[in-house]
């Protein structure tokens, strides 16, 4: 049982995903990925401001934590920090269970704890209206 | 009296316009809740958001009834949009 | 927004997962995989049998449904016929939603679906006690 | 009377150790229900898992009620264990 977590600058697309232990009958992975619009306004980007080392440290403890809450067989939690463009991968959670349901079951809590706990915050980076347009 | 600085993230941040605020309070051992009432004072601009925020001791999310000491790092963690 | 689904013979490991279009906010997947033992007994593979086409006719017809009923961006599953090691990827279901929550729900009815409705069988292969042991 | 193939799979198979079981049924326009009773008694291993299964009748699933010709491709759906 191992429980993970890091947090990169800039996306986490290419970072590959670990290779299950052989007991493990369900994968679950969960990729975040930034939208084009941000309250209806087109973004082009994300910045991610992390609150280092807190952001990372939790990130590992709610690891932990769904391990044993939901006796899981591997937990890999990956954050962006900084900026990330439209169509890439800022956050990544990687569940490997006996079974489908409580990988499942962890997921939606780790998901849902992130976002209320750990100190992360998003600033969308939006298109810069004429920019360039003026001499 | 005591002072302490609380340090800002995300769009509390933009909000007030600074990355920290400093903060006198009369007392001598504070609580955080006795800081986030400093806070609210000191930095109206957080007044909608401090309600659901919370105070960081020391990188460590606190409770209202925890001690805050002058040497310690003090974040206001609120508004987070991780994930 | 798509929908496809696809019986290949063997494990899935190694097919690639689908590039998510840009206005995809969550990738969800789940992979099952072999697990060692099946009813407490030691086994070195699953034999799955379909019933051809209806069996990934099916599952093209489950990937439709969860589109529509989920309102989800897009979904491919994949499964394993023939033989499957331990250790391998029989099964393998790709959801692109605008959000987590319809992507998750999905994901549940899907698999729930596929285990009651869809004509798939496994047949575990035990290790053979003693083979080769004889003279 | 009517004479018609159901085609057996996975664990329903082996319990019979038969692909597939010849019917004769008293009907001329049957129904998947008269099928599967049919099949009951010709196929006893099949008693405890037949309840809980149902045909494909050209490889589409069927209601109790749906007709059933002799030309149609017809498969005993149960046990399934995909996934």
């Amino acid at each position: 049982m191992s429980a993970n977590a890091r947090i990169f600058d800039g996306p986490l697309d290419g970072i590959p995903a670990p290779t299950p232990h052989p007991a493990v009958g369900a994968v679950l992975v969960f990729e975040g990925r930034i939208r084009p619009t941000e309250a209806a306004q087109t973004i082009t980007a994300i910045d991610y401001e992390t609150y280092d080392p807190m952001a990372e440290r939790m990130l590992g403890e709610l690891a932990r934590q769904a391990l044993e809450k939901f006796g899981l067989l591997a937990v890999q939690a990956l954050h962006s920090r900084g900026r990330v463009g439209v169509g890439q991968c800022s956050f990544r959670l990687w569940i490997a269970s006996t079974h489908r349901r409580e990988g499942l079951d962890a997921m939606d809590w780790f998901i849902d704890t992130l976002k209320r706990d750990v100190p992360i915050w998003k600033r969308p980076v939006f298109v810069e209206s004429g920019a360039g347009a003026t001499p | 009296m005591t002072h302490l600085d609380v340090r800002l993230f995300g769009p509390q941040a933009d909000a007030v316009g600074e990355r920290s605020v400093r903060l006198t309070l009369p007392c001598e051992s504070c609580t955080c809740a006795q800081v986030l009432d400093a806070l609210r004072t000191a930095a109206p601009p957080l007044a909608e958001s401090i309600d659901s925020s919370r105070l960081a001791v020391n990188q460590r999310l606190a409770d209202p009834a925890d001690p805050v000491r002058p040497t310690d790092e003090i974040a206001l963690v609120g508004m987070v949009s991780g994930g």
